[in-house]
């Protein structure tokens, strides 16, 4: 297809499609409407299994299945990225050169690296009761592990990340999850149902049930499979086949 | 609408409003710049926005905004380095308008929030929203070249 | 007022699907694809919306003392973006394969080397 | 009048996205992605989603940009041998 053709589809397609999201939108209910029946519900049937954050008790508990779904294909995801970036046969593994990073910007990253990693534990271990949870924590626990890279080099974040274990770590959180569905089912009600332990109090840490244990499973899927991904990206960008392009890429 | 929304209001079109312009136009080590600085411009609406609502819960946005925003910036310093050394942007004025506003802020907030755990983090954020900030900054603008040559002969 | 933020979601929609469609380089085309993904979380938090309503997060808010948002499309939107990270990482390493095997990741190139 | 910081957080996230598709090279966009993130973020807290704009900090303001330039870094090296540019 010429480019020039394919604008003119793209000009048809475009604009039939911008008429019927205008024609849809005129049709939906209006914005900051009053009527959320599937919302009011929800807040009801969280304030009655005692989770403060009705978000995290319709991922984990009202909606737990659709989110076993969103956390498979994140595995998938992760697992498909480790299967195209592996090392091919045609490809060598270089090691690269210590990057020279300057004092303040190392003790910058080495003090936040914990207040980084504390950071990420608490959004997960809140996602019950406050805004976070498992997939935002998960997020920033492995970022904070990266500040290894910015604040020394690759070989510095290698050390103390054995990539092996995080893929042990991100197969055992869908694991997790997966069993404590079917304890649900073993313990005499429905896969994935919020029977097994009590609500406990409102508002504190060990309330909800099952909640702060899927949650704690996907916050640990999460944080192995982002670490897994940005190893494997990494090995690509910096590690392999370092020495045949040119060592100067600079863009335009 | 009460005086705290209203401030984030102004501070997200002034402050903010620019950014989106400076990112997407020029040389790269202004955008660089403008994204550094949009981190802090928003932390601060975020700061202002939960005392606007008045929900304490919020303020963890800005809490992890803080923490991951300067690393951000520190990832481009890194990779994009070799763009940024030819012509290193100026950033003082700008980073010294952040500490201004985030002191300005911060002080304004905890005053209304009173003694308390909130406070202490309200504190932990701005510091590390600062710090985070000039650090982020110099390491742009190539402040540390110099130092790095001396420290490591 | 009442359909701005279908229309902002809709216009980004678009606009990420036209940059996918005109784009010369493959890690344009999967930016481009987060932009039309945001699209999806603007719209569904528009939806959810309700005027004077805040989070129904309950931590440091009575339950019942003022009215809330819709938690359910919130929930939905949540997880896509950290899922949609891991996707826009998969097409990532995708395009890297391309880079590999066909030396190019210009998708005018790629055609033509196909045919 | 709480419209003004909703439809002002709109516009701010429309304008972004538009510049993160209009701005064509990958280095550059990633930086325009990490502003639309911001943006984003201040609309869903607007918007009284802060889990969400929670995720989309988390994610956008360094994993995104960081996976992006890494890619750009790898396939302009490949480039660079193959042809000289890209």
């Amino acid at each position: 297809m010429s480019r020039r053709l394919r604008m003119w589809v793209l000009a048809v397609g475009g604009l039939g499609v911008a008429a019927l999201l205008a024609a849809a939108a005129l049709r939906l209910p209006g914005f900051g409407g009053d009527d959320h029946p599937y919302g009011e519900r929800a807040v009801e049937a969280s304030l009655a299994r005692r989770t403060s954050n009705t978000i995290a008790s319709v991922n984990f508990d009202q909606r737990a299945f659709d989110t076993l779904g969103e956390e498979t294909i994140l595995f998938a995801a992760v697992l498909g990225t480790v299967v195209l970036l592996r090392q091919t046969r045609d490809e060598r593994q270089v090691r690269p050169a210590p990057e020279r990073v300057a004092a303040p910007v190392r003790r910058y990253a080495l003090v936040m690296l914990p207040v980084a990693l504390l950071t990420g534990l608490y959004v997960i271990a809140h996602g019950q009761l406050s805004p976070g949870g498992g997939f935002q924590g998960g997020v920033v626990v492995a970022t904070a592990l990266h500040l290894l890279y910015i604040g020394a080099d690759y070989r510095a974040l290698e050390r103390i990340r054995p990539v092996g274990l995080y893929e042990v770590g991100d197969a055992a959180g869908e694991a997790a999850y997966l069993i404590l569905g079917v304890a649900g089912l073993v313990g005499g009600s429905a896969f994935l149902a919020n029977t097994l332990l009590p609500y406990g109090t409102f508002n504190t840490l060990a309330s909800g049930g099952t909640v702060p244990l899927l949650n704690a499973a996907v916050g640990m899927e999460v944080a192995c499979a982002v670490v897994v991904l940005l190893a494997r990206f990494l090995d690509q960008a910096v590690e392999i086949e370092r020495s045949t392009g040119s060592g100067n890429d600079r863009g335009e | 609408m009460n005086g705290w929304l209203w401030t984030a209001t102004v501070l997200l079109a002034v402050g903010f409003g620019p950014v989106v312009w400076a990112v997407a136009t020029g040389p790269v080590g202004r955008r660089v710049v403008a994204q550094n600085f949009g981190t802090s411009a928003v932390c601060l609406v975020m700061l202002l926005l939960a005392q606007g609502y008045q929900r304490p819960s919020y303020t963890d946005l800005a809490l992890v905004l803080a923490v991951l925003g300067p690393v951000g910036t520190l990832v481009y310093a890194r990779l994009l380095a070799d763009d940024l050394s030819p012509h290193p942007p100026h950033t003082n004025l700008l980073t010294a308008a952040a500490a201004l506003a985030t002191t300005a802020v911060v002080v304004a907030v905890c005053a209304a929030t009173g003694p308390g755990r909130a406070m202490v983090k309200l504190l932990v954020t701005g510091a590390l929203l600062v710090a985070g900030n000039v650090i982020a900054s110099r390491a742009v603008s190539g402040g540390y070249r110099n130092a790095e040559a001396t420290s490591h002969g | 007022m009442s359909v701005l933020p279908y229309l902002v979601a809709g216009w980004i929609f678009l606009a990420g699907c036209y940059g996918i469609a005109t784009s010369r380089h493959l890690v344009h085309a999967v930016g481009c694809l987060a932009v039309c993904q945001s699209s999806t979380y603007v719209l569904l938090l528009a939806v959810g919306y309700r005027d004077g309503g805040t989070a129904p997060v309950h931590s440091d808010l009575a339950p019942g003392s003022r009215p809330v948002v819709d938690p359910v499309v919130q929930a939905l939107a949540l997880t896509d973006v950290v899922v949609g990270a891991t996707v826009t990482a998969l097409l990532l390493a995708l395009v890297m394969q391309v880079a590999k095997r066909h030396g190019t990741v210009d998708p005018d190139e790629l055609s033509e080397l196909r045919g | 009048m709480a419209d003004v910081l909703t439809v002002l957080a709109l516009l701010l996230v429309a304008v972004a996205a538009t510049a993160a598709v209009a701005v064509r090279d990958p280095a550059r966009q990633a930086l325009v992605l990490a502003v639309l993130g911001l943006a984003l973020a201040v609309l869903f807290t607007v918007l009284q989603a802060p889990d969400v704009a929670l995720s989309q900090l988390a994610v956008g303001s360094a994993l995104t940009p960081l996976l992006i330039l890494l890619s750009v870094r790898k396939v302009r090296r490949r480039g660079q041998r193959e042809d000289g540019g890209r």
